[in-house]
């Protein structure tokens, strides 16, 4: 096993990791956040057919795509930690778990209001509304399972076993929702299709789906960092760390 | 008492150690389980007897350092009876789940007549109590060829006169070159000397 | 700016009232994913600080797993 | 006595499984009761009307058998766990997804199959066209096999839990969703004569995918089960 695979196992040395790279990822993910929006918000021009209200485009599209790899993350965590036994791959899982859930949840809510405006109702079965919404379920069968054991060691494993499970799945829902929105509604138009929007409001929207992956990955870090300490609260290096827990 | 048996172990056990609840059960635990010999696991409650019987078995694979190869068949009785209520002894013994083997009908008849069933073998074992349940497990001793046996408490709810003819059984399997890995709170007067691995201490034998 | 007042950038033709909450409630939901892990992350290191200085300054006897 | 081989084996496990349901009778009697008595809640929540019924049929029949399927997925290994089997199953020296399949295959046939056969008589109560009952016995045939698999990837995840029944709905149904697409879309197809074979090969296809993995996941979720 060459050595960065290897080191990726030992606790104390994550931590540490994960620490240095948020001191300088956080940052640069919130300011980015924040010109994407007010970028997307304030100074691009309104799309012809649906007003301002594409403006919620910028944080549906990303939380969308980065939901979507975050179950992708989790499955092959969840991987790792079955195959070659990593505690930490286990820890990663659990961590991406209520992230992606949480993405998740962003895309729908704003799908969501944003179907208000262009259709007129607030929940639309739209093909990729739908599968956003299977795949929410999907994240909250994970976290509902991983809570049932008592066990955790068991717990991870059987997540692992589930999130590998949803991946496979996961583009056997998307295909079929998409058959079956076509088969029932017909060529109506898809209000969440890219390819329309030109470059100007492109370009903060790649800003975004960017902000958002790096938002994706702080979090992810920063709920490791937690469960970490939580796992080896009796190992020696977190007694110490806990000892001169003076500074933030 | 036959020579001290050589050849490969029927079961390696390597630097074995188990942590529960914050208490260490036993740390780097190694043996070897050799043909000829009986083992007894001894405990308080709670010391890990079963969680080690567990392992050795194979049925818990994480949770725990070390390692234990298994290099022959075995056969492994649980705390639970594993006696199917709505089937007959008869047929939870030909259609057992272990895969062991297809057991012919007077095998099966004589294997529970010897373990004290006789007459019972097409009663729903439902209507049968739970030291009866116990033999009809027991009787997978008689009729399985394996030479390991790990047993978890296999006296609990049998008589005086089962648990005389189960020491008897296990002298004899011994004695025809198997081996038994047992877990027990009884002192075994067997015919073989017993190899005793005390968990309370954690020493290794 | 394409609004020409904070005021109109409220409204936004009418459609302020779903863009403004649907960017609120990301906005809460992102604060939420990145704070409460750091709460957690202080509240776990004071309790085992706590608890070493337990361990500590508790007496031979009484030493060991306080869970 | 050399150990049966896994096919033999099999196959024991599938007579011993098919043995067990037979003493219960009344119990293969629970999903078929189930799936009349919610197939009738349909016409009292949505009036009587034939026509309305009609353009319901195909939906509620698919919904009510996946219910039913779900409902028997939980007791697939939990008898076995309880008393103990299933630790002697992990240890068999058969692999254990192929014995697995015995237990879904007698799953199936318990559950699955009857309802298979049963539907047409609710579906003319739904007042479905006749010439969709075909499409619907077939689709239901291939369809109740894949929910077996899918509920028993649910089943060995929560057998050791005490309070797995709510649990396995949640883990199993979001995999259910494909499954009830493309079912009830080759009965509303037959209904309005279209042929209703693509749907059913996209179906058997799915089928296959879940008789080569769903065992594989089953045996791990098992093995993680019992060890907990």
């Amino acid at each position: 096993m060459w050595p960065i695979f290897h080191k990726l196992g030992s606790p104390p040395w994550l931590y540490a990791i994960a620490g240095s790279i948020l001191r300088w990822l956080l940052p640069i993910t919130l300011l980015a956040l924040v010109t994407g929006a007010v970028w997307g918000l304030l100074f691009t021009q309104p799309e012809r057919i649906q007003g301002n209200s594409y403006r919620i485009i910028y944080i549906h599209v990303p939380a969308a795509v980065v939901a979507l790899a975050g179950y992708y993350v989790m499955a092959l965590a969840g991987a790792v930690s079955l195959i070659w036994r990593m505690k930490m791959a286990d820890v990663a899982m659990k961590a991406a778990a209520p992230v992606g859930a949480a993405f998740t949840f962003i895309a729908l809510f704003t799908g969501a209001i944003w179907g208000k405006p262009t259709w007129g109702t607030w929940w639309v079965w739209d093909a990729r509304i739908t599968s956003m919404l299977i795949l929410f379920f999907l994240y909250l069968g994970v976290v509902a399972l991983y809570e049932a054991f008592d066990n955790k060691e068991a717990a991870s494993k059987a997540c692992a076993v589930l999130s590998l499970v949803g991946m496979v799945n996961i583009p056997i829902i998307y295909k079929s929702v998409d058959w079956w929105y076509a088969l029932h509604q017909g060529a109506t138009i898809k209000f969440t299709g890219e390819s329309s929007i030109d470059s100007s409001m492109m370009y903060p929207l790649l800003l975004m789906i960017g902000a958002f992956y790096a938002l994706f990955t702080c979090c992810l870090l920063l709920n490791m960092r937690v469960e970490i300490l939580q796992r080896e609260s009796r190992t020696q290096w977190v007694k110490k760390l806990a000892t001169k827990a003076g500074r933030p | 008492m036959p020579s001290s048996p050589t050849g490969a172990p029927l079961l390696a056990a390597r630097s074995l150690c188990l942590e529960r609840g914050g208490r260490q059960l036993f740390r780097n635990l190694s043996f070897d389980i050799l043909a000829g010999q009986l083992w007894q696991i001894e405990g308080s409650n709670g010391a890990g007897k079963t969680s080690l019987m567990r392992i050795l078995c194979g049925l818990s694979r994480y949770g725990y350092e070390g390692s234990v190869e298994r290099h022959v068949p075995f056969l492994y009785l649980g705390h639970q009876s594993a006696v199917k209520a709505l089937l007959t002894p008869r047929e939870n013994l030909a259609f057992h789940v272990s895969g062991e083997g297809q057991y012919g009908n007077e095998q099966i008849e004589s294997a529970l007549a010897e373990v004290g069933l006789y007459g019972y073998e097409d009663v729903a074992s439902h209507t049968l109590s739970a030291g009866q349940h116990r033999r009809v497990n027991l009787a997978r001793l008689l009729l399985s060829d394996t030479s390991l046996w790990l047993l978890d408490e296999p006296f609990t709810a049998i008589d005086t006169a089962g648990v005389d003819a189960l020491q008897a059984l296990l002298a004899s399997h011994v004695a025809a070159g198997g081996a038994v890995v047992m877990t027990s709170h009884q002192a075994l007067e067997v015919a073989c000397d017993v190899h005793v691995l005390n968990l309370g201490a954690g020493a290794t034998v | 700016m394409y609004f020409d007042s904070l005021q109109a950038a409220l409204e936004m033709q009418g459609h302020g009232m779903f863009v403004w909450p649907a960017y609120s409630v990301t906005i809460a939901v992102i604060a939420l994913l990145v704070i409460t892990p750091l709460l957690r992350r202080r509240k776990v290191l004071r309790q085992l600080e706590a608890q070493a200085r337990r361990a500590q300054g508790a007496p031979a006897g009484r030493a060991g797993g306080e869970r | 006595m050399t150990a049966p081989a896994a096919g033999q084996f099999c196959l024991r496990l599938l007579r011993r499984q098919l043995l067990l349901a037979v003493r219960r009778p009344v119990e293969i009697g629970n999903p078929l009761l189930f799936f009349a008595m919610v197939v009738a809640l349909f016409p009292l929540g949505l009036g009587p009307a034939p026509g309305t019924l009609a353009g319901f049929a195909s939906g509620v029949l698919w919904i009510t058998a996946l219910l039913s399927n779900l409902l028997t997925s939980d007791a697939v290994f939990r008898s076995d766990f309880e008393d103990g089997s299933l630790e002697q199953l992990l240890l068999a020296p058969q692999p254990l997804f192929l014995s697995v399949l015995a237990y879904i295959g007698a799953h199936w046939l318990t559950t699955g199959l009857l309802l298979a056969l049963v539907s047409p008589v609710f579906a003319l109560m739904l007042n479905l066209s006749t010439a969709a009952l075909g499409a619907l016995v077939a689709s239901l045939l291939i369809g109740t096999a894949l929910l077996s698999l899918i509920g028993g990837i649910g089943a060995s995840l929560t057998v050791g839990l005490k309070r797995g029944g709510m649990l396995i709905s949640l883990l199993i149904l979001p995999l259910y969703m494909p499954v009830l697409i493309f079912g009830s879309a080759a009965v509303q197809a037959a209904v309005s004569g279209l042929p209703a074979g693509p749907y059913l090969a996209i179906l058997g296809a799915m089928l296959c995918l879940a008789i080569a993995l769903a065992p594989l996941a089953m045996a791990a979720g098992l093995r993680i089960s019992i060890d907990a």
